[in-house]
């Protein structure tokens, strides 16, 4: 473990900026929120944040980006197309990196999804440790308060200092440089830091009641509990919100755009949500999922289940920001799951 | 020489709304001529009764597309007055920007899509992209650089979402000004080309003149647009409160629409008649080019109004460029992100005044305590012109009458496009008739 | 970038033949630009693009021993891409990814009897193991083959169930749902479950494959109950909104109380049994 | 995807601004593409041609009166294909505000004792409720890349990807702030997306003009905005802004 004082980093910070060789981007405050965006200098770089709008995902599976541009004067020419911005991501909380972890293996699944695996590999995630907890958040409950893995980098804030934490050899390397000030930590600052982790355990307002473990099973249990998942639905505006903002969620639709010309456009994926309406709907108007109740199922199934049947996590990872941003407050997972958890006595 | 003459032009083509023109003449004598509008009414007036205060300049903003901004802005402006609420100096300026980009669009609009085809024996702008393809091209720059400045000023081309009730929601950054800055100085030979263009047809704008009232607003400190006194190129000054001293509207039997009335049986508004009053406050450029056109106020020729929107487009350009500079000097003060400036509402009435593209454009509402509208009059410019088009046309068409019926009604129409009207933001138009 | 690197980038392709079957498919002959042979399965699809307006999923309808590297596509006009698709012709080109999926389980039926039952359109990928079938006849036992579908101008692959009618190694049964007065029909009349009652099903050595539109699984499956078919003798291929093909995109997965499935990847043959507790797969 | 011939397009204007054609005015440069994919054959605003020889119709504003709804329905037996572009053809737009008045004082507000002048019908209609419409270009006013988008779909001969989500949706991709976290009150979870949230984008909420989605959840939309401190009052301000006649017209059904 290094440390840093803050100043340097900040330093570092506008180095890596002025520097050019990768695009900077940390989290910023945007009104009352947050957003990971372009950082013009280290000063719009707030490591004090509770949650972002949006996670990071965005820079890995962009909300818009070309597959596939085509062209059709003489027959067709079709070429696959990855457009990779290289970058350093500063600001990523633990849940956050829980759930990049988990997308890389959905995206590493064969086939390999290389407009994915390309712009994640091209990225320097630079972790910190949380210093405000969103109100939503239960990441505590999800084991995804603290991270032992899956940053390049990870800070901790320690007063006039931060903590330096080294996961990757691409971590080592951007640090590896001249002008750069930092030292060994002391073991004082080491255990200042397990502390820190420590504590931050107990920083949550929400909590799941039981061990994430048993999701699984509880929910299939709880599968065909029609009542249930309609009465919890009826607000649902089926709006996406939920899926959208999430870190795990990965669905797509897949359009054409064409130019004017008519002769040569763009294959583009879009981000999609579950929740929407037409998400299972195939041509002739047959829904596979027509009620909302049915799609407001789906998500927690997802969430609590099928994924864990798949890759093995749940796919939950805590953060809150389905339920801080679902209008009629209806996202929350701590919500349903605890209910669920205290019908399956009864 | 034709001594009968009937002319039927249902929907005047080349126009903002819908108007037709009708002339018959029975052996040389005219029996009728009338400009008759007979746009559907839309009652904006009654629609924003019982509506909230935030609400009312979006809805006024949809009473015309091409002066969205004006009407939104003299709509903000009569809120802002009901409920004395300030507006920032910045703001104002930002407020003028968005004026000169909708100034801007509206008349290479006009001048390039609308005028010209008549001026180049063309039908319209179609034909012109073949024949006249550059000339086409520099009209479209232009057009897209006006756009691009109500963009970046008020968030987009049409209805405009960054006003608001006191101030904007949205400003525009440094960088955007500056850029934007840059493309407006990039514009000068483009500006040029177009006014050459039509110095070199101005034989064919035709020559007729007729004594008129040109009503504009006035300001000691700059070419009025946003701000100032109503002024009469025969009475004077009249503070915007007393607007209604001068709008004077009634209604006369053969027509379909209020007209009003000042000094005269009827007045113009619009870039010509913004030109007579204040002539003297154009941007050097602007000048230059008027002095091209041998611009000497006051000039009686409604057919003017034409040039007049190409050196209004000139100064629009050039005093863009002076407040860019200026707020740029004075560094942006920086606002929150979604601002809504914390307002309370209260009850009065307040009334605002702008020069929009075709003139000047009151608002005047009254709200209760709660900021929910109970009455509301809008007077528009196409309505205070249109007693004006009737006047020139009854004075025009015994001088052309034995001309060819076709350049009759050629003529006409060209007459009535130089005002630009633009009859569907009419909000007072009468007892729809149609020709049969 | 090549493409073997993006699993979204489809291969050129041309169309070879076209042939109207019925009012609203068409049998589309294609090959790639390649010259390879696609080198599919019974039962497994592709994604065909028509650049500037998307992709559909379409089972491959020919059998992997089909002469030739061509493959063959019956398409249903239904939407976006499948309209356009019909106003193709030959020489026309589109583009082809997969195949992809997993077919029919051809290993675990061999040296069984098999039982077809197709309604409408699903006769398109159980043709491919049909035509597979009856190509390596000797590695089957019986072969019975019940087809139904609304009105006899719908039939499809006309030439070939005409030879199916005529072939004494294996018993063809059809059925319309209705048949106008002025069209002669010597078949039965009646939906497709009205056939099943009168096959003998031997029930220790035969596997039952199904594929057709949502309802008729509802039915068939009620009647091949009723006949005592196990149901992990009974195979059926599912049909879901696809966007990728290939287990990214979400919109084909289908839930159930035990687990969840990819049509995509896990089908879209599935074993009825595998599926029967899948509240959303039928 | 490029067809051998342009088909002929023709533009016509009712009750509105006129904000929608100047939309396509304002396609600038691109107009001239545009041009090589279809053949304009009329367009009053902009041209004194005029045939009636034309394959696509656009329309644009509402319909308030007979005349008009007879010049719609001869359009309708001309084109093969009719566009309602812009709220006011596609949802009644901001006309259909006096829908929900009482009629007798909207045209006494305005015209006072002339009011009897009048042929204009109590309620302002989209195309839609007079004639089969084929395509609609929402927004008040159209989105110009959203136009082109249902252009080329025409001529192409595809269906356009028109949204049937809520703005929420789009709002949510562009990282926006929502309008319940700043105090402010939005109809976006009960509107049609496509328009790229493009009024929150600049600051403000949505208001609705693209109309609601197919299938909206009206109710829970009401008891939010009630949650949120509105009177019912001001709830059914926020809906009548826009939706008056879409809810009308459910209601009927
Ligand atoms: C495994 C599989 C095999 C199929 N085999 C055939 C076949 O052999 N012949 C045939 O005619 N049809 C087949 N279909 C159905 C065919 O894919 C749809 O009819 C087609 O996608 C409709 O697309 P469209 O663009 O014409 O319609 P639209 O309604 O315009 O569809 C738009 C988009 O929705 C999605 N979509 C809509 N309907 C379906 C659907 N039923 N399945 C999957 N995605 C859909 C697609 O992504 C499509 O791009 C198959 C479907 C699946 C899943
Ligand atoms: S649960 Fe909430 S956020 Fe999710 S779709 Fe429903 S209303 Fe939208
Ligand atoms: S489901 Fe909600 S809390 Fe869980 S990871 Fe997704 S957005 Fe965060
Ligand atoms: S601001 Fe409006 S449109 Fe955006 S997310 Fe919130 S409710 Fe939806």
């Amino acid at each position: 473990m290094k440390v840093i004082k803050k100043e340097d980093l900040e330093n570092f910070v506008d180095e890596l900026i002025a520097n050019n060789e990768k695009e900077v981007v940390g989290v910023k405050s945007k009104d009352s929120k947050y957003v990971f965006d372009k950082l013009e200098n280290a000063e719009e770089l707030e490591l004090d944040y509770d949650v972002t709008i949006l996670p990071p995902k965005k820079y890995f599976m962009p909300q818009r980006e070309t597959l596939v541009e085509y062209e059709t004067r003489e027959g067709i020419e079709m070429e696959a197309v990855n457009e990779v911005v290289p970058r350093i991501i500063i600001g990523i909380h633990p849940y956050d990196l829980e759930a990049i972890k988990q997308m890389d293996k959905v995206f590493a699944d064969s086939p390999e999804d290389d407009n994915y695996l390309e712009k994640r590999e091209k990225s320097v995630l630079i972790g910190v440790n949380m210093k405000q907890i969103s109100e939503w958040s239960f990441a505590g409950s999800m084991g995804t308060a603290t991270i032992e893995d899956g940053y390049d980098l990870m800070l901790t804030d320690l007063g006039d200092r931060y903590a330096v934490e080294i996961g990757t050899s691409k971590g080592r390397e951007l640090l590896e440089r001249e002008s750069l000030e930092m030292r060994d930590a002391e073991p004082e600052e080491v255990e200042e830091v397990e502390n820190i982790e420590e504590n931050i355990q107990n920083g949550f307002e929400k909590e799941l009641d039981f061990s994430p473990q048993n999701l699984p099973w509880l929910l299939a249990e709880n599968y065909g509990d029609e009542d249930f998942w309609e009465e919890n639905a009826e607000d649902c505006y089926s709006c996406g919100t939920c899926n959208i903002v999430c870190p795990t969620c990965y669905c797509f639709d897949v359009q054409d755009f064409s130019d004017i010309s008519l002769e040569e456009g763009e294959r583009m994926r879009q981000w999609d949500g579950c929740m929407l309406e037409a998400f299972a709907e195939v041509a002739g108007g047959e829904n596979f999922r027509e009620e909302r109740a049915e799609r407001y199922r789906h998500r927690y199934m997802r969430k609590g289940r099928y994924l864990y049947n798949r890759f093995g996590d749940i796919a939950c990872v805590g953060c809150g920001r389905c339920s801080s941003q679902c209008v009629p407050d209806i996202a929350d997972p701590t919500d349903i799951f605890n209910k669920l958890w205290s019908d399956k006595d009864e | 020489m034709s001594e009968d003459v009937d002319i039927d032009v249902e929907y005047l083509t080349r126009v903002e709304g819908h108007g037709n023109i009708e002339v018959n003449a029975r052996n040389g004598k005219i029996e009728k001529c009338e400009w008759q509008v007979v746009e559907a009414p839309r009652f904006f007036e009654s629609l924003v009764v019982d509506r909230d205060w935030t609400e009312l300049h979006h809805v006024t903003s949809r009473i015309c597309g091409i002066c969205s901004i004006g009407h939104t802005l003299a709509s903000l402006k009569a809120t802002e007055d009901a409920m004395d609420i300030d507006v920032s100096e910045q703001d104002k300026k930002l407020r003028k920007l968005a004026l000169h980009g909708e100034n801007m669009q509206s008349h290479v609009l006009h001048v390039g899509y609308l005028a010209l085809p008549d001026l180049m024996d063309s039908k319209s702008v179609v034909p012109l992209t073949e024949t006249h393809e550059e000339e086409v091209k520099t009209v479209i720059r232009l057009h897209r650089l006006a756009n691009e400045m109500s963009d970046v000023i008020t968030g987009r081309t049409t209805h405009p979402q960054r006003l608001i009730p006191g101030g904007f929601s949205k400003i525009p950054t440094e960088n955007e000004l500056m850029e934007l800055k840059n493309k407006l100085e990039g514009s000068f030979n483009d500006l040029t080309a177009v006014a050459n263009l039509l110095n070199d047809l101005e034989s064919k704008i035709p020559a007729f003149e007729r004594e008129t009232e040109y009503i504009s607003l006035t300001h000691e400190d700059e070419f009025a647009l946003y701000d100032g006194d109503i002024c009469s190129s025969d009475t004077g000054r009249t503070p915007v409160e007393e607007y209604l001293e001068i709008t004077n509207e009634y209604t006369v039997p053969q027509s379909t629409a209020k007209y009003t009335k000042n000094n005269r049986e009827s007045y113009m508004v619009g870039a010509l008649a913004r030109l007579n009053n204040n002539y003297g406050q154009l941007s050097p450029m602007a000048k230059d080019i008027a002095e091209k056109f041998d611009f000497d106020p006051l000039v009686c020729n409604p057919f003017m109004n034409t040039i007049a929107q190409v050196v209004e487009v000139v100064h629009s350009v050039e005093d863009s460029i002076r407040l860019i500079e200026e707020l740029l000097d004075e560094g942006l003060e920086e606002q929150e992100e979604y601002n809504s400036p914390d307002i309370e509402p209260k009850a009065g009435r307040g009334i605002g005044a702008v020069e929009v593209p075709r003139g000047i454009l009151f608002h005047d509402y009254t709200y209760d305590k709660d900021g929910k509208c109970t009455e509301a009059n809008c007077v528009i410019p196409t309505n205070q012109n249109h007693g004006n088009i009737q006047l020139d046309m009854e004075k025009m068409v015994p001088d052309i009458i034995s001309k060819p019926e076709e350049e009759v009604e050629k003529q006409l129409s060209m007459l009535v496009r130089a005002y630009d009207p633009c009859i569907s933001c009419s909000t007072h138009d009468l007892n729809i008739k149609f020709i049969d | 970038m090549n493409k073997k690197d993006s699993p979204y980038l489809p291969e050129n392709a041309t169309i070879l033949s076209v042939e109207k079957m019925a009012e609203r498919e068409k049998l589309f002959e294609i090959e790639l630009d390649s010259g390879e042979q696609l080198g599919h399965d019974p039962g497994q699809f592709v994604e065909v693009s028509v650049p500037g307006v998307g992709e559909a999923p379409i089972s491959i309808s020919s059998s992997p021993t089909k002469e030739g590297n061509s493959f063959e596509l019956c398409i249903r006009k239904v939407g976006n891409v499948t309209n356009v698709i019909h106003n193709l012709k030959e020489g026309d080109k589109i583009g082809i990814r997969g195949p992809y999926g997993e077919g029919f389980p051809v290993e675990e039926l061999r040296g069984h009897d098999v039982i077809f039952i197709a309604g409408g359109l699903g006769i398109a990928p159980l043709r491919s193991l049909i035509n597979y079938s009856l190509d390596n006849r000797e590695e089957f036992e019986d072969i019975k083959i019940l087809y139904g579908c609304r009105k006899p101008c719908e039939l499809l692959y006309e030439d070939e169930v005409e030879e199916w009618r005529d072939m004494n190694n294996i018993d063809y049964r059809e059925t319309v749902d209705e048949c106008p007065d002025d069209v002669c029909w010597e078949g039965n009349v009646g939906v497709i479950t009205t056939l099943i009652p009168g096959i003998d099903i031997d029930l220790d050595n035969s596997y039952t494959v199904v594929c057709g539109p949502p309802i008729m699984y509802r039915f068939v499956l009620q009647e091949l109950k009723e006949k005592k078919v196990p149901d992990e003798r009974i195979y059926l291929s599912l049909e879901r909104r696809m966007k990728c093909g290939v287990g990214k995109c979400g919109h084909c997965q289908i839930n159930g109380e035990k687990e969840e499935l990819y049509v995509c990847q896990d089908g879209p043959v599935f074993n009825y049994d595998n599926i029967k507790d899948f509240e959303e797969a039928l | 995807m490029k067809p051998e011939e342009r088909p002929k397009a023709a533009f016509f204007d009712f009750a509105g601004c006129e904000g929608d054609q100047l939309q396509v005015a304002n396609l600038e440069e691109k107009i001239l593409d545009l041009l090589n994919i279809v053949e304009l054959v009329s367009f009053r605003e902009v041209m004194t041609e005029h045939s009636d020889d034309y394959d696509v119709a656009f329309i644009e504003g509402s319909i308030t009166d007979s005349h008009a709804e007879e010049r719609l329905k001869e359009i309708r037996n001309n084109a093969d294909i009719v566009v309602a572009i812009g709220a006011c053809a596609t949802i009644g737009g901001i006309n259909s505000i006096r829908n929900a008045q009482d009629f007798e004082k909207v045209q006494e507000r305005v015209y006072g004792d002339e009011r009897e002048h009048y042929e204009a019908w109590e309620k302002a209609k989209p195309a839609k409720a007079v004639v089969d419409v084929d395509y609609e270009v929402h927004g008040c006013p159209i989105d110009r890349e959203e136009f082109l988008h249902v252009v080329q779909s025409i001529v192409m001969g595809r269906e356009p990807n028109i949204p049937d989500y809520p703005v929420c949706v789009e709002c949510k991709l562009n990282e926006n702030v929502c309008a319940f976290e700043r105090d402010e009150f939005c109809v976006g979870p009960v509107t049609r997306a496509g328009c790229d949230s493009c009024c929150v984008n600049e600051g403000t909420i949505c208001w609705g003009c693209r109309g609601m989605i197919d299938n909206p959840n009206e109710e829970a939309h009401e008891e939010v905005l009630e949650e949120y401190g509105l009177t019912a009052e001001e709830v059914m301000k926020k809906f009548d802004l826009y939706f008056t006649w879409q809810k009308e017209a459910r209601e009927d059904e």
